[in-house]
């Protein structure tokens, strides 16, 4: 307490040096979730980076060196049309990274204006929500999905589309329950004595407080998108080849693990996993930082 | 009418404009699809007047609305439409396939419940510790890997390499015939008919599929057991069981897990209906005729019937299988339907 | 058990009715094995060691024999005498009338097949007595009897369809959909949707020797990485239609036969519709750099026959036959150059998803190959239904890939479907006043009559300098067998169960 | 019968070891009460979980001895501990509907422990699970049996949870703070049922409490714990008389009673006197025959109906009553959080109840009528700095803008007594006390006429209500506002009201000046009220 006492007068600096602390602190308290952030750190530099580090063109082909395995020159050995699959696993994190976040983002945002207008004003507007995120939850939501990029087209802003519609429920639902039960909290009727309008009190106090659960649900569908856009890839109607995409090289790579070649398929399904992985783990994670109730 | 019984009624009530809304969706979703199903089912060497002959039998030459109010007044006298892809009644196909369907994602649920239920707790008495962190890592990576993946793998280790899978050929291998039908759960039929050969095969057959989905359904019941199982564990009504003298066991089950089962069924129900869409690609890998495939079928070739026929009765499903659990609900929680829930 | 055998195949068999509207290609497997023709083509060894159909080389089934007017506009058949249907009743020519009469009528693709062979109008057939049935022709046609011995027109118990036939359905499309009601060599005992269908030998068939199999089951599985293990692994004894790379891989364990498929090209598509398609310096020039070896080797893994690289002179009639383009990206530089476009330009490369088995590989190197002419392509991947609309129906695909394979083993045949203004498999939209007047000559015209053979290389002469569809390769048709004999290679592509044995192991 | 020598507990936590009792010793005899009181977190709830051995994870006894009747309760293996409670030592704790199983019959509740200690079968343990229903007295016990803790109120649910606890006849019942959260009346009836039954049956027993006045009544002995030691340890009379410990002496002084004035709750050396304030003639606010009707499930809820009264400018005025009978509401509609459903609310004589309370926020009036409310802790934004809490209606509704924004918010933070450095604390790294002071800031910070009070000191330690009574009597003193006070504890009302109205089930029973009403109420309900408060001991000359 003493030397908060003494770094007080320096207000600005102490905020965010405590932002950052925090984050080292949550990190540091779990090994898993730092282990996460970690694997989430890498994937972000091999999407930023991988395509002008990879050793090869991911598109190039050679017949000649088709199907190798795993050697020196070609890690993850080489696909049916000769190019190098570890290039393709690392210049394709950068799509299904924005496919994943995109998708992700869209539904985050929509969900949560949905759902806040919702269970902040309840009665028709929150039954009418509730009745029309039935109807999407009440499709099998991978088919959904699926029916949405045949109607469309199987364009990656459409893979993203669909995506983001068969996860807004979720959003909405959780941010409709997280502002209901904040509506009449004290600190709401405080904000509205503070003149604030229903709308500001609705965006800066209540939905705010919805983040925490919202995040481990960012998290958890982060991973989801990948793996639905993976399903997509599976049954055809994934991204357009030759664009590299985990979900693609896994589905076309499945065909030929029978045969042998396994590294078409395993490679790029590990890093699926990988990437999954990391952003399911990511969850608790992300919920500690943004609650400031976990500061200390 | 007592409360519990209202709130049951007011949920099948609300189900009418779910139901709705499903109709609606699903009819403008296959007429969005690209693709003529005319074309598509006018056959190879198709003319323009055939294709236009066609068109007229599918009824497709009408106007939109039409075509929607037909529709709908065919499925008000319970007729889902022909599937011109299979030519058989769709009705008649979701009979044959979704049992198919059911009996993979049930037995996949109960083997993922078997082990992530469990695991939830005994994660949720030992929090923070390294049997904790393991669970966690263990389930995170079984949702972490695509089902067509898994699928493909477990078949080339353990059926190809290994040979003690039997050959991933649907249902039931050749050498079995089908029960007798009854319920369409190859399981239930065979042990109705006493037939414990034919049992074993479709047991058999029902391993890996169910492994592949078990293992992508566990994390989100693992981790709603785990979090209800802590948040019960902490509840002041344990303490007054522990201070009452219970026994470990008593408050642990019969308290503490009592309570924590409610968010958990929930979660269940989502699983479930997440677990019928994963199947679509399960289904593909091991050749199980179940609705799923029956589905990308239907919408890669614009059979339309086919298609709403299947969505709607996966509405269907959707809002039995909440009934269920607004069922399984009242029955654990006696403030169902109370003001108090 | 020794008198089974097991197929898979990836195709899924949607009704037991060729006829009916919406019978997928896989279905016509049951009308070729649980239904009769009158007549069938022979069969003749491949290259190989295989067996092929022989399309010159016409043998009866059903019929005994047959006539042919000199004026070649009736021809008169004569029925087996013994010829039973399943049920025992004996077959006449009145349910050869009924079952051409059905074909004709009821529409769509059967209706479209029978006109190829000049049947258009129920009137044309005459049941005369029982044992005798006349078919008149407008006009004299080599393709007639031909085309009487593909699948469609197959002979129906017309006296079981007619007691289940109703107004509404006076073809008895619904029985027929859920029942084989023929004279052919296998009944269907069972049939899973989706699943598995059951063939069960029918012991009093005449149309050919009896089948040595009593019961063959042809299971469904989708996966072909499925298929092939089970292959492998002797668990099934015939893996019908696998993807070329596993047969090749197969080919060092077990045998596979991969007959190249008759009057089927895999072609690349310039759409005349498209602009600088219309530049035939564009079109040489592509067809200059496409990489064709690498295409046969990694989308067809070798298996087929190469149609690139052939003699400029044109000397025989053999179709398909080899373009005489090969890879000469120099050349295709040049005419590029030349051409009106010599920066290139931007054009969507399209396959349809069902065939990306080999349309992919292919698309990837061709949207290479021709980014170095400077032509920019995104490879669209369009699914199923939308595939027919888009590309044969509507023709609004700038630069795709094509399969059209022939069932009548003619090149005036594959010309009228492919070459001729409006057709379906035209795709291209291409459009040649002398090819629309040559193919009009030959299509009907005797192969042995002197002036076919002069037209016929004609015709390929302007294709191949034109070329609205460049040829890329011929495919094959892979079947895995491990444990079975007697399979035979037919134009229809489906699995003729009639002749399969058990092979000793 | 119970020897508790140098107990020290502690706590593994993230950040290192907490002590939270150091070394305390007290013996307690057979039949004896024993009441033990200390401000929050002094460590009293886990004393008794050491004694229970049911401490959360992490805690464990570091040193000491427990002996209760020649068991080492700290050595005691699992199995003796589990056979010890329920039928030796058993506990009940507060908030009693969280503290019953919510999907499990109550009946059942009671036979598990039955069974548990074998005092009855399962053919008896219905009939004897109805008897201990009985035993507390409530009523149709047979019925209750059945009946779910949602069932009940909270007054019959803390029966339950007595009945568990008495089920197996245990010799010493350890009671934590088993009525907060009840209302002043059901208060009453439960501390005298508990203080019944364990007289009757000879047991000993252990008042946890932060209440002085109510450990005073129902105990032979009292505790008194400061930071996990025990500071005092004495009869109840003497230690309201001759307070041996300072802290002791802060407690007993803070505790209201009768007679007392708001600055005799201090200790001696903060009693400063009262600036003088002035009560002006007119009325500022004046209510006129408000009700509110909600739209209850089954059928209409008549929460307020037609309820008059006047607030003059300066003046404080109480609303006292029971829990459910309206006073929130009132309120509510007052500061125009809700709208009404008929009467006036004339502020300086403009009718404010017309203005819908969805625009009232955009309203020049809105920074003259503001509000402090019950719970501290739900009424500040867990995601907001003390400072960025008091900043809000700055700059909503003064339009100051940066520099000045942090300036007057550290005047406010001095005006109540706030330490600057915490103001970029968020609000769970604040005590009670302090987000108490937050939220007094942040409501007087637009300078408001009229300040309405909705219990502020309920979840506060006495010290720390005395303290934040005082800041706000001289808050008005220096302000000049007026207050509506409103709480169920006419003691509290008392110190700080010049008027008070008393609501009872929607409507007011009586009305008048503190003084009058109570000493001489006229009202049978006001009477009830007043009685069923604890009266500590009056503090004599020390
Ligand atoms: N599970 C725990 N982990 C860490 N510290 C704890 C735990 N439980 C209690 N403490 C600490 O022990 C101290 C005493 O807590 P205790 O609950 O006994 O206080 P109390 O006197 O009962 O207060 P109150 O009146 O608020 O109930 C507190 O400082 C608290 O922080
Ligand atoms: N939104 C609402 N809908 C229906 N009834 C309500 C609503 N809010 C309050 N009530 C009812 O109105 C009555 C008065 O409630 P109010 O909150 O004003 O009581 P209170 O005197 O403040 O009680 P407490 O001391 O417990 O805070 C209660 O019976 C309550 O059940
Ligand atoms: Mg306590
Ligand atoms: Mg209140």
């Amino acid at each position: 307490m003493t030397d908060t006492l003494a770094t007080a007068t320096l207000a600005a600096p102490k905020r965010n040096s405590g932002t950052f602390g925090h984050v080292l602190y949550v990190l540091r308290e779990n090994p898993v979730t730092a282990l996460a952030f970690g694997m989430f750190a890498f994937l972000i530099g091999s999407a930023i980076l991988g395509p002008s580090l990879v050793p090869y063109d991911p598109l190039a082909t050679d017949s000649a060196i088709a199907l190798q395995p795993p050697s020196l020159a070609h890690w993850f050995g080489t696909d049916n049309l000769g190019r190098d699959v570890f290039s393709r696993v690392i210049v394709a994190t950068r799509l299904d990274l924005i496919i994943s976040v995109a998708a992700v983002s869209i539904s985050f945002v929509v969900g949560s204006v949905l759902g806040s207008l919702a269970g902040y004003r309840g009665g028709w507007t929150d039954v009418i929500l509730n009745r029309c995120l039935d109807t999407i939850m009440a499709f099998p939501l991978f088919v959904l999905a699926m029916g949405i990029v045949a109607a469309l087209g199987n364009s990656v802003a459409n893979i993203i589309y669909a995506t983001a519609i068969i996860n807004v429920p979720f959003y909405a639902r959780l941010v409709r329950a997280e502002v209901n039960i904040r509506r009449e909290a004290g600190f709401t009727l405080a904000a509205k004595l503070a003149g604030n309008s229903d709308a500001r009190v609705l965006a800066m106090h209540i939905f705010p407080n919805a983040l925490p659960p919202m995040m481990v649900q960012v998290s958890l569908n982060l991973g989801w998108a990948i793996l639905n856009a993976a399903g997509l890839s599976f049954i055809g109607l994934g991204v357009r080849p030759p664009t590299p995409e985990w979900g693609i090289m896994v589905a076309e790579g499945a065909n030929f693990i029978i045969s042998g070649e396994w590294w078409l398929a395993l490679f790029p399904g590990l890093w699926l996993m990988l990437a999954v992985f990391t952003f399911n783990l990511m969850g608790d994670g992300l919920r500690d930082i943004v609650d400031p109730r976990r500061r200390t | 009418m007592n409360g519990r019984g209202t709130a049951i009624l007011m949920r099948i009530a609300q189900a009418v404009p779910v139901i709705l809304g499903v109709v609606i969706i699903s009819f403008v979703l296959t007429r969005a699809l690209p693709g003529d199903p005319a074309v598509q089912f006018a056959g190879l060497t198709a003319t323009p007047e055939s294709i236009e002959q066609t068109r007229v039998k599918l009824g497709l030459d009408r106007p939109l609305p039409e075509q929607f109010f037909l529709y709908v007044g065919q499925l008000l006298q319970g007729d889902l439409g022909q599937s011109v892809s299979t030519g058989r009644p769709v009705a008649a196909e979701l009979a044959a396939r979704l049992p198919a369907s059911l009996e993979l994602t049930l037995v996949a649920l109960i083997v993922s419940c078997s082990i992530a239920i469990p695991l939830g707790v005994l994660a949720a008495t030992r929090p923070g510790s390294w049997i904790d962190q393991l669970c966690r890592l263990f389930v995170t990576a079984g949702v972490s890997l695509p089902t067509f993946f898994t699928g493909i793998v477990l078949i080339y280790v353990f059926y190809y390499l290994l040979g003690i899978a039997p050959s991933p050929l649907g249902r039931l291998d050749f050498v079995y015939l089908d029960p007798p039908h009854v319920t369409g759960f190859f399981l239930i039929d065979a042990a109705l008919d006493g037939d414990w050969e034919t049992w074993t095969g479709a047991a058999r057959q029902l391993v890996l599929p169910a492994t592949t989905l078990a293992l992508f359904t566990m994390a989100p019941i693992a981790r709603m057991t785990r979090a209800a199982m802590l948040s019960a564990l902490s509840a002041d009504y344990i303490r007054t069981a522990r201070a009452a003298g219970l026994g470990a066991g008593k408050v642990l089950y019969g308290y503490a897990f009592r309570n924590a089962l409610l968010p958990v069924v929930t979660t269940l129900g989502m699983v479930f209906s997440f677990a019928l869409g994963a199947n679509v690609l399960v289904e593909k890998v091991f050749a199980w005729p179940g609705i799923g495939s029956y589905a990308v079928e239907a919408l890669v070739v614009s059979d339309y019937a086919a298609v709403q026929g299947f969505v709607l009765a996966m509405a269907l499903l959707f809002v039995l299988l909440n009934l269920m659990i607004d069922l399984a609900y009242s029955a654990i929680d006696p403030r169902f339907g109370t003001a108090a829930k | 058990a020794g008198d089974t055998l097991v197929v898979v195949n990836g195709q899924t068999v949607n009704s037991l009715d060729l006829h009916r509207t919406g019978t997928n290609r896989a279905s016509y497997e049951i009308a070729i094995n649980c239904y009769d023709r009158l007549a069938r083509f022979g069969t003749k060894p491949t290259e190989d060691g295989g067996v092929s159909f022989d399309y010159s080389k016409i043998e009866p089934e059903l019929a005994e024999s047959w006539e042919i007017s000199d004026d070649g506009l009736t021809i008169t058949f004569k029925l087996k005498p013994d010829a039973l249907f399943q049920d025992g009743t004996p077959v006449t020519a009145h349910d050869v009338k009924w079952s051409f009469d059905r074909a004709v009528s009821v529409g769509g693709f059967p209706t479209t097949q029978m006109q190829a062979g000049g049947f258009v109008r129920p009137d044309q057939f005459e049941a005369v007595d029982d044992a005798t049935f006349v078919v008149k022709l407008d006009k004299p046609s080599k393709l007639s009897l031909p085309d009487l011995a593909v699948p469609v027109p197959f002979v129906i118990n017309s006296k079981l369809a007619k007691e289940n036939a109703t107004e509404a359905d006076p073809w008895a499309m619904e029985y027929l959909h859920q029942n084989t009601i023929g004279s052919g060599a296998y009944k269907v005992s069972r049939w899973d949707n989706g699943q598995q269908v059951v063939y069960e030998r029918f012991d009093g068939w005449v149309g050919g020797p009896l089948p040595a199999i009593r019961r063959i089951i042809r299971r469904e599985v989708p996966s072909s990485a499925t298929q092939r293990a089970l292959v492998e692994r002797g668990d099934v004894q015939i893996a019908f239609g696998i993807p070329d790379k596993d047969a090749a891989e197969l080919a060092e364990m077990l045998k596979v036969d991969s007959t190249p498929i008759a009057n089927c090209v895999h072609a690349l598509c310039l759409n005349t519709k498209f602009e600088p398609f219309t530049d035939p310096n564009v079109r040489k020039a592509i067809a200059w750099a496409l990489p064709y070896e690498d295409i046969f080797k990694t989308a067809a893994y070798g298996r087929g026959a190469p149609l690139w690289g052939g003699e400029t002179e044109i000397t025989d009639t053999a179709w398909p036959r080899k373009s005489p383009y090969s890879t000469d990206i120099e050349k295709a530089k040049e005419l590029m150059a030349a051409s009106a476009y010599p920066d290139g330009f931007e054009v969507p490369l399209s396959i349809a998803l069902d065939l990306a088995g080999w349309m992919e590989p292919a698309a990837l190197l061709i949207q290479e190959a021709v980014g170095k002419l400077g032509i920019k392509t995104e490879i669209e991947k369009i699914p199923g239904a939308n595939w027919r609309t888009a590309s044969l129906v509507e023709k609004r695909l700038a630069f795709h890939l094509e399969n059209f394979a022939g069932w009548l083993d003619t090149p005036d045949y594959y010309f009228f479907w492919a070459y001729q203004d409006g057709h379906l498999f035209n795709s291209s939209n291409y459009v040649n006043p002398e090819i629309e007047m040559l193919t009009n000559e030959t299509l009907h015209m005797a192969m042995d009559d002197p002036e076919y053979a002069p037209k016929i290389k004609r015709m390929f002469e302007i294709v191949l300098d034109e070329l609205p569809r460049i040829p890329l390769y011929q495919p094959a048709l892979n079947v895995a067998i491990n444990g079975a004999d007697g399979y035979q290679f037919w134009f229809h592509r489906q699995l003729d169960v009639r002749t399969l044995d058990r092979a000793e192991s | 019968m119970l020897s508790v020598q140098d107990l020290n507990v502690s706590f593994r936590t993230r950040r290192g070891e907490v002590n939270a009792v150091k070394g305390i010793s007290f013996e307690l005899a057979k039949g004896e009460r024993l009441g033990i009181v200390g401000e929050s977190g002094s460590g009293k709830s886990v004393t008794s979980y050491a004694l229970m051995r049911i401490l959360d994870a992490g805690g464990t006894i570091k040193t000491g001895e427990a002996v209760y009747d020649g068991v080492d309760l700290r050595r005691a293996n699992e199995a003796a501990m589990k056979d010890i409670r329920g039928r030796e030592i058993s506990m009940i704790f507060q908030n009693p509907r969280a503290a019953l199983n919510p999907i499990r019959k109550v009946g059942h509740q009671i036979e598990d422990v039955l069974v548990r200690h074998a005092r009855a079968t399962r053919a008896d343990a219905k009939a004897k699970a109805v008897e201990a229903l009985e035993a507390v007295k409530i009523n149709d016990a047979a019925a209750r049996y059945e009946a779910y803790p949602f069932e009940l109120s909270g007054g019959m649910c803390q029966r339950i949870v007595i009945a568990i606890a008495l089920a197996c006849d245990p010799k010493l019942l350890i009671a934590d703070e088993p009525t907060t959260g009840l209302d002043i009346t059901t208060q009453k009836a439960v501390m005298d049922l508990v203080d019944d039954l364990v007289r009757a049956r000879g047991m000993s027993s252990i008042l946890i409490t932060h209440d002085l006045g109510l450990a005073s009544q129902y105990c032979d002995r009292i505790v008194v714990m400061k930071d996990g030691v025990i500071v005092e340890d004495g009869k109840p009379a003497d230690l309201f008389t001759q307070p041996k410990h300072p802290y002791t002496n802060k407690l007993v002084d803070a505790t209201p009673r009768r007679g007392a004035s708001i600055r005799s709750l201090l200790p001696q050396d903060q009693r400063t006197p009262l600036a003088p304030r002035s009560i002006g003639n007119a009325a500022m606010l004046e209510v006129l025959n408000l009700t509110k009707t909600y739209d209850g499930k089954s059928g209409p809820v008549h929460a307020v109906k037609g309820v008059s009264f006047s607030i003059r400018s300066g003046e404080s005025v109480g609303l006292v009553g029971e829990s459910g009978c309206g006073k929130s509401t009132t309120s509510s509609m007052i500061v125009r959080l809700l709208d009404i459903s008929s009467g006036n609310i004339l502020y300086k004589g403009e009718d404010i109840a017309a203005i819908p309370s969805a625009g009232f926020a955009r309203n020049p009036l809105r920074g003259k009528i503001q509000m402090v409310f019950q719970d501290a802790t739900d009424s500040l934004n867990p995601r907001h700095s003390a400072r960025q809490s008091i900043a809000e209606p700055l700059r909503r509704l003064c339009g100051l803008k940066g520099a000045a924004v942090d300036e007057r918010v550290e005047e406010l933070a001095d005006l109540t007594g706030l330490p600057p450095h915490l103001l970029d604390r968020f609000p769970h790294q604040l005590s009670g006390g302090q987000k108490a002071r937050v939220g007094i800031a942040r409501a007087i910070a637009p300078d408001p006429d009229l300040l309405i009070l909705d219990e502020p000191t309920a979840s506060l330690d006495v010290s720390i209500q005395a303290v934040v009574l005082n800041l706000l009597a001289d808050l008005r003193a220096r302000l000049g506002m007026s207050y509506l006070f409103v709480s169920h504890d006419l003691n509290v009302v008392r110190l700080l009201c010049d008027h008070v109205v008393v609501m009872k089930g929607g409507s007011i029973v009586e009305a008048g000046p503190v003084e009058k009403v109570m000493d001489d109420p006229q009202d049978a309900y006001t009477r009830e009220l007043l009685s069923a408060a604890p009266q500590a001991p009056s503090r004599k000359a020390a």
